[in-house]
């Protein structure tokens, strides 16, 4: 199979554009200082909700709306859990998981495998016409260009605004943060919340724009792992861990090419392979990053220092 | 006496938590149900029928019992070493796989239950291999064991695709249908009207008093929890807090195993790409539902068994999604979060 | 300015503050002094409303102020300066500049930054990030954003605690500055010549209570004699031990942890000898310890243990040395166990395990070391005095080396002797006994040999015989040059 | 005469969901038709009968529980159920058992009480390949292929007979023009981290300037994408597989889709069991050519799409004519992907060679193993 480079690249915008909000969610949420494992059930979850309220409103935006909204309520149950209550973030992150995604399907299935309203491509005039750049970035629907457009948002909120620095402060040190007049735990919610939304939103881009359609597999089965993943070695900033999505796209698009030019290894190894070479990549990543050479220190950082752990006043 | 008025209170208390948990997870489904114009009763009834009201379908509840009740004995030692093995997945596979490369060799003359012998001690080596994978990259590469475990389930996988389509590939043609069946002669033994085999039911029990045994009354048993519980301490009692952890992590690996090694042994006859079923994450699901202990998590198995067995029943009379199931489990858990943070903050501990 | 009274505070069922009274007036260092844990931290933290308080009014220019939170105490203009630095390691100086703040203008709070730093002679690049600091210039930028904030009253929890001398320098002059400009300070410090070089006022804590106000100039032994609980005549101390074997040496052993680390310490601690540490907490002896018992590698030097170099295994340590940390609960006890799981694990035995194992030999460490509990008690319900003779009961026979942090911490008189018999009478012929205590008594009283640490150093080693509290707690706070062995 | 029963359950396991838009709900709703033309069959169905979506699944427990409901007969639609369904056939002697896309009947693996049920899925195949050819602008079709066994290679090989059919035979075109890619997911829908993902696939066989791609899975992915792309005015087509109404996840960008009716298959193979005169068999029933669309006695279709045009549509007509007439597409010379020779001119494929296709053929592009 021979493709040109510009189609190449813009699949892989498109395959990873979930991914990049789900993960940039989630990088906010441990930003913050809590990990929300729930993200492969949220997503799921989402896509169903998305769909079908997309479906019986016709109304795209109503669609995307609900979506944000799913995911917004189940990391506002983990915040209750694990934030307020003090539970095992994990524990409440993995109960969500079953529960959201048996939920899906249980709600979804009267609506499977129905037609449903997708979201159009909308090539940008002017810029769509620029070669190479233009068909990469210029030529998609606009929840891809939200994608792109999310990752200057979330390190500009991060970075360069008063509530993206309280954010890091409630992950980095909570006390800190509270004898500075801030109550870390609303942080937390909040920060939980937020993240929470952009993996609705990513559930939505699945089933309304990525893979259109609803139905048990939805085929985004499995990416919330890979986006948990994604933040822990991209070592939670937000740049890494979109570089870390665009790879997984990439790894993703190559099996498919690598089936015709290696014909003698079986299928299979390609097919199989996107999911755990991701999850090694990385560990490998974080295995040469211990040591301390200059090439890998780029791709070493360390986790908020609280991260998953309660905060409570004395 | 007194030992006894305690003794009541413990249980009061720890009865009241749980019809607690019940009551807030069947409520929040009842409702979500009443508001889709379904009647939770005959919901009930269905999943009752399906499961417990014959010999045979509770006999099917059994043979899901089974697997489940040998991944969460691996999940209790693996939680007490302050582990998340979320590879469980991954180590059924391989145990499957392990049992499966000694039982499709057919039985060499030899006595079948010592070929189904060996073929369990295998699939317990496969799985404990798998474990302490996972274990090692946590040790030495300092990788987050729900990371490692993750990638090694994706790497079973794959393993199992590769062994079915490749070189186990049936007689003529490669089929997702699995491996072609083993000789009649090592099947477990299953009597008529049984669907599942008593040999395994007694492994499975056995296998549940030897996890309590180990857990409950033996020093080795007291350093996996001392490890689970500080490590940091751990080590002022000559305890290697690494080592304990590996071998928390072999055992229940081992377990895992072993429950896969028995999906091809006893229920499926065969290696199969999806033998691992859910099995692994439920068991979590199951474990956490027990509050990590010990004593609950035969009857929260069997709960969930019920559940999964029983659900069958909802397309068929119902027409209804069979998620439901895991729904009711998911909930459950999510509840006992709720109501295990309510009571701490109640009692003023948060 | 500012007056608290009556203040209470609990933490469950500990009494960290029991009716403290407190004034201090603008433009004025009102210093507040005591032993370790004497709540002199506690107190600070409810004022500044990072604590709830469980009694008292707190009276702010005349005016009675809820102060429930930061938030109020910013608002009112006090700020301060935590005895833990509650910064943030891994964000820039600029972002732990403006982190808290109402507006977030990057660009006017570096030059505020620039600008205040400057005044006050301090040097801090705004985009380093600040785990790169040192603990004396993350107390600057602390400072600085205090006053960047407006705060008029400023509490200093132990600010020169591990900074050099020229950041002490800079701090004290900043500090002077400030009060001319009429601002309040509150200066908690365990060192007396600060107090007697800053201060107007200086208030006395012990066990949570005031134990005296006085007023410049200060009479150096009050102050000591109202800090530590009593001064008694000192007892005829353990005569030293001449000639044993070497059990411990240290050559130039270089380590990190606690605030200040271990620099370059040598040391031979010969068989009977019961050496006693001494040191503000984290000045070196805790990590001393750890790195001895084979806890903690150390980064550089030689360790000989028996004679033998030192391996660095757990296994070792258990039956030849002992080490008995302080933070009980958290590094020596499994919350959650029984007494007779921690009696199991202490001790070598059976594999098996059933309800009655260990049950006697539980029951007979339960009186012999007369602990208030039961087998069956889980560790986190003793009382912490309970739980160091819980630790101490763990001491195997035939040890040789002993190593504790805080042996009687929490003790009463009756069973702190009681466990010194003990103690003395577990001591190997062939062996010794080391322990840090910042209880200047039990020091003098127990321990054959004095070793004081200062700033990760060794600052004095002394036979107990040849020196008395004056000196001690002189050398505690620094007082005395860096010397060899007297 | 039949001897009608008064009451007749019959069990259908179902390996995915019932509404899948595709080879399950085909089942289903043919299971569905029998309750109204065999007075008294009454369905009873259990769908997603496989083990990844309910734990410990096995196909003798399921059996038993139909069985225990009343069920006389119970059809098995999947591959996957060929070891379960012989196993339960063994201990129900008294029920009968039809076994979707099997050969134990032939092979002579299970008692009488088994009989396996197929369709001639080659010749929708060999339609779809042709819509394809004679639609193509570039000359590159591709297959987005399930896994590799005789079956989906039998069925690929029968789509690229059709292509090169009307590319040659009626467009008149150089064989060596034409270009056919096979591309394998991995199984018959998408399993993240199991198979490659049909989307990621099918867009990437597009990008490739492949512009219709004919789809051997069970979901529409194909359809989506090409719907997808069409809406952004490429021009693409897709041709999906299993079920009648199949285009209708985007039908403007449907050429069409080979579709089972399973209908005549169940209605002989239930009826004759109703009445008594159950004989073990393996049925392989092609189309009617007389009404390929006839719900009654096809058991192959073809559903033309809206994206189809008219003179392809005709040229369609012609060559089911042509295939009615007797045109074999699978008549030498023919030879493997490998060069070796499959067919010497003027031979013609038994039903044996064709069932058991052991590679894919000279001229199509992908693996064969
Ligand atoms: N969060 C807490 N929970 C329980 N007890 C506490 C807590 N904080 C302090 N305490 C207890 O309150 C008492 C006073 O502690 P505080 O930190 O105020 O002492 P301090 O005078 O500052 O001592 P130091 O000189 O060591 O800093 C101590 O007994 C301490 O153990
Ligand atoms: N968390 C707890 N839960 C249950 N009981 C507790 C708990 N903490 C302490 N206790 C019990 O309360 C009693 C008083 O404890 P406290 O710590 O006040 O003792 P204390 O008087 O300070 O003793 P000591 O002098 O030995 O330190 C003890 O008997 C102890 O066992
Ligand atoms: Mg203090
Ligand atoms: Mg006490």
């Amino acid at each position: 199979m021979d493709i040109s480079l510009p189609s190449f690249l813009a699949a892989i915008a498109v395959m990873a554009a979930p991914l990049v909000l789900a993960a940039l969610g989630e990088t906010l949420t441990e930003k913050a200082g809590v990990v929300n494992l729930s993200l492969d059930g949220t997503i799921v979850l989402s896509a169903m909700t998305g769909f079908v309220v997309a479906s019986r409103s016709e109304s795209l935006t109503l669609g995307f709306v609900a979506a944000a909204l799913t995911g917004c309520a189940v990391a506002a149950l983990l915040a209750v859990i694990g934030v307020w209550l003090n539970q095992s973030q994990v524990a409440a992150g993995f109960a969500l998981t079953f529960l959201c995604r048996d939920l899906a399907y249980f709600l979804g299935s009267p609506y499977a495998r129905q037609q449903g309203p997708q979201l159009a491509t909308l090539p940008v005039p002017f810029f769509s016409d620029i070669p190479f750049f233009g068909k990469v970035l210029f030529s998609h629907s606009l929840i891809v260009y939200a994608s792109f457009l999310a990752i200057p948002c979330c390190i500009y909120f991060l970075y360069h605004t008063r509530h993206g620095l309280l954010l890091r402060t409630a992950g980095e040190n909570p006390e800190g943060c509270w004898a500075r007049g801030i109550n870390p735990q609303t942080v937390r919610i909040i920060a939980t919340m937020t993240g929470g939304t952009l993996v609705g939103l990513a559930g939505a881009a699945f089933s309304l724009a990525v893979k259109p359609g609803w139905g048990q597999p939805q085929g985004c089965e499995g990416i919330g792992w890979i986006a948990l993943a994604l933040v822990i070695f991209g070592s939670w900033h937000p740049l890494r861990v979109v570089a870390g999505a665009y790879l997984f796209g990439m790894l993703q698009l190559l099996g498919i090419y690598f089936q015709d030019s290696f014909p003698t290894i079986p299928a299979q190894i390609f097919q199989v392979a996107p999911f755990p070479l991701m999850i090694f990549t990385l560990i490998l990543i974080h295995l040469s990053s211990n040591r301390k050479n200059r090439i890998t220190r780029l791709f070493s950082g360390n986790p908020p220092k609280w991260l998953g752990r309660a905060y409570r006043r004395s | 006496m007194k030992t006894l008025v305690s003794l009541g209170h413990f249980l009061y208390n720890r009865t009241a938590t749980m019809i607690l948990i019940a009551a807030l997870a069947l409520g929040a489904v009842s409702l979500l149900l009443l508001t889709l114009g379904i009647a939770p009763t005959t919901i009930a009834v269905a999943i009752a029928h399906g499961s417990i009201f014959s010999w045979q379908k509770f006999s099917h509840v059994l043979s899901l019992w089974i697997p489940l009740l040998l991944c969460s004995c691996g999940l209790l030692f693996t939680f007490r070493a302050g582990l998340w093995n979320i590879g469980v997945e991954g180590q059924i596979i391989c145990g499957a796989i392990a049992a499966t490369a000694l039982l499709r060799e057919g039985s060499f003359g030899l006595p079948p239950a010592l070929i189904l012998t060996l073929a369990l001690a295998l699939s317990f080596f496969g799985g404990g291999l798998w474990g302490s994978c996972a274990g090692l990259l946590k040790n030495r590469g300092g990788v987050n064991e729900i990371f490692g475990g993750l990638g090694l389930n994706f790497v079973a996988q794959g393993l199992i695709l590769w062994l079915i389509l490749g070189p186990w590939k049936r007689a003529g043609i490669a089929s997702m249908s699995g491996t072609d069946m083993f000789v009649k002669e090592l099947w477990m033994y299953t009597p008529p009207g049984w669907r599942v085999a008593p040999a395994a039911l007694l492994l499975a029990l056995a296998t549940f008093a030897l996890t309590a045994f180990l857990l409950g009354a033996t020093r080795f048993g007291l350093t996996v929890k001392a490890t689970g519980n500080n490590p940091l301490a751990a080590r002022l009692y000559a305890i290697h807090p690494e080592r304990t952890g590996l071998a928390a992590m072999a055992i229940g690996g081992g377990l895992a195993g072993l429950a896969g090694g028995l999906q091809a042994a006893c229920v499926y006859h065969r290696l199969l790409p999806p033998i691992s079923s859910g099995y692994g994450y439920l068991a979590l699901l199951v474990v956490m539902l027990a509050n990590y202990r010990i004593a609950p998590v035969p009857a929260i198995c069997l709960f969930f068994a019920c559940l999964a067995a029983g659900s069958i029943q909802l397309p068929i009379v119902l027409q209804l999604d069979s998620a439901l199931s895991g729904v009711i489990q998911g909930a459950c858990v999510v509840s006992a979060l709720l109501v295990h943070g309510l009571q701490k903050r109640h009692k003023g501990e948060n | 300015m500012i007056e608290l009274t009556n203040i209470h505070k609990t933490f469950g069922k500990v009494h960290a503050l029991t009716g403290v009274n407190l004034k201090a007036e603008a433009g004025t260092i009102h210093g507040i002094v005591g032993e370790n844990g004497a709540g002199k931290s506690t107190l600070m933290k409810v004022l500044t409303g990072f604590i709830g308080r469980s009694g008292g009014e707190i009276l702010f220019q005349g005016q009675k102020v809820r102060l429930d939170s930061p938030k109020d105490a910013l608002r009112l203009g006090i700020g301060m300066l935590y005895q833990e630095p509650l910064d943030f390691p891994q964000l820039s100086v600029l972002d732990n500049f403006m982190a808290g703040r109402a507006v977030f203008a990057p660009v006017e709070a570096r030059t505020e930054l620039a600008r205040l730093a400057a005044t006050f002679g301090f040097t801090l690049h705004p985009d380093n990030r600040v785990e790169e600091l040192t603990i004396g210039e993350r107390q600057q930028l602390e400072l600085l954003r205090l006053i960047g904030d407006g705060a008029r009253l400023l509490i200093l929890d132990e600010p020169t605690t591990g900074i050099s001398k020229e950041q002490q320098d800079l701090l004290f002059t900043a500090l002077g500055k400030l009060k001319t400009d009429g601002a309040t300070i509150l200066l908690v410090s365990h060192k007396l010549e600060e107090i007697d070089l800053l201060c107007d006022t200086v208030t006395v804590l012990r066990h949570g209570r005031v134990a005296a106000t006085r007023q410049r100039p200060f009479d150096r032994d009050a102050l000591l004699q109202a800090m530590f609980d009593s001064l008694p005549e000192p007892q005829a101390p353990p005569e030293p031990k001449r000639g044993g074997i070497p059990v411990l040496e240290f050559e130039k052993v270089t380590g990190s942890g606690g605030r200040s680390g271990l620099q370059k310490v040598s040391i031979t601690i010969r068989a009977g000898e019961v050496v006693g540490l001494a040191g503000i907490d984290g000045s070196g002896q805790g990590i001393f310890l750890k790195i001895a018992c084979g806890l903690v590698p150390p980064e550089s030097g030689r360790i000989l243990r028996f004679g033998a170099p030192l391996q660095g295994k757990a296994k070792e340590t258990g039956r030849t040395t002992v080490f008995l940390p302080a933070d009980r609960l958290g590094e020596g006890l499994f919350p959650g166990m029984t007494v007779r799981e921690h009696h199991l694990l202490a001790a070598p035995g059976s594999a098996l395990i059933t309800s009655a194992t260990g049950l006697t030999v539980s029951r007979r460490a339960i009186a012999t070391h007369s602990i208030k509990g039961q087998p069956e008690t889980a560790v986190e319900d003793l009382s912490g005095g309970n739980q160091q003779r819980l630790l101490l009961s763990f001491i195997p026979d035939g040890v040789r080396l002993i190593l504790m942090e805080n042996p009687t911490r929490g003790l009463d008189v009756h069973s702190a002797a009681w466990t010194w018999r003990h103690l003395h009478s577990r001591l190997h012929a062939d062996g010794a006994i080391v322990f840090a205590s910042p209880d200047l008594e039990e020091l003098m009283s127990q321990a054959s040999r004095i070793v004081v640490f200062y700033n990760g150093k060794i600052v004095l080693d002394t036979p107990t015989r040849a020196t008395d509290y004056q000196r001690l707690s002189r050398a505690i706070t620094g007082q005395i040059d860096p010397v060899g062995t007297c | 005469s039949p001897l009608l029963a008064a009451d007749y359950p019959f069990g259908l396991l179902l390996v995915g969901p019932a509404n899948d838009h595709g080879w399950s709900q085909a089942h289903f709703e043919a299971g569905q038709a029998m309750e109204k033309v065999l007075p008294g069959a009454k369905m009873l169905y259990i769908d997603k009968v496989n083990p990844a979506d309910r734990q410990g699944i096995t196909i003798p427990m399921l059996v038993d529980d139909l069985v225990s409901k009343g069920a006389k007969l119970i059809i098995g639609n999947s591959d996957d159920m060929k070891d379960g369904i012989r196993e339960a056939a063994a201990m129900h002697p008294e029920v009968q058992f039809i076994h979707i896309s099997g050969d134990d009947a032939i092979t002579g693996k299970s008692g009488v009480n088994l009989s396996n049920l197929m369709g001639r899925m080659e010749y929708g195949k060999m339609m779809a390949g042709f819509v394809a050819a004679m639609t193509s602008q570039t000359g590159k079709i591709a297959y987005l292929g399930p896994l590799i066994n005789a079956e989906t290679r039998r069925l690929t090989a029968a789509a690229y007979l059709g292509a090169r059919y009307a590319w040659t035979e009626v467009l008149k075109k150089p064989a060596a023009d034409l270009k056919f890619k096979v591309s394998w997911i991995g199984f018959w829908f998408n399993i993240p981290g199991v198979t490659s993902d049909p989307t990621l696939v099918t867009n990437s066989l597009f990008d490739a300037g492949h512009d219709v791609v004919i789809s051997g899975i069970d979901t529409t992915e194909a359809l989506v994408v090409a719907g997808q792309k069409k809406k952004d005015g490429k021009a693409v087509w897709a041709i999906p597989y299993d079920y009648q109404g199949a285009c209708a996840s985007a039908p403007d960008a449907c050429l069409g889709v080979p579709y089972f009716n399973w209908i005549p298959g169940y209605t002989k193979l239930i009826g004759e069991a109703i009445s008594g005169k159950w004989k073990q068999q393996f049925l392989w029933l092609g189309p009617d050519w007389q009404a390929i669309n006839n719900p009654a006695t096809t058991t192959i279709g073809f559903m033309p799409g809206n994206a189809l045009g008219d003179s392809q549509k005709q040229a369609l007509t012609e060559f089911q004519k042509a295939l009615a007439g007797g045109l074999n597409l699978f008549t030498g010379p023919l030879n493997f992907q490998d060069g070796s020779s499959f067919l010497k001119a003027g031979t013609t494929a038994t039903d044996d060679q064709v069932w058991n296709l052991p590679q894919l053929l000279l001229g199509m592009d992908g693996a064969s193993k």
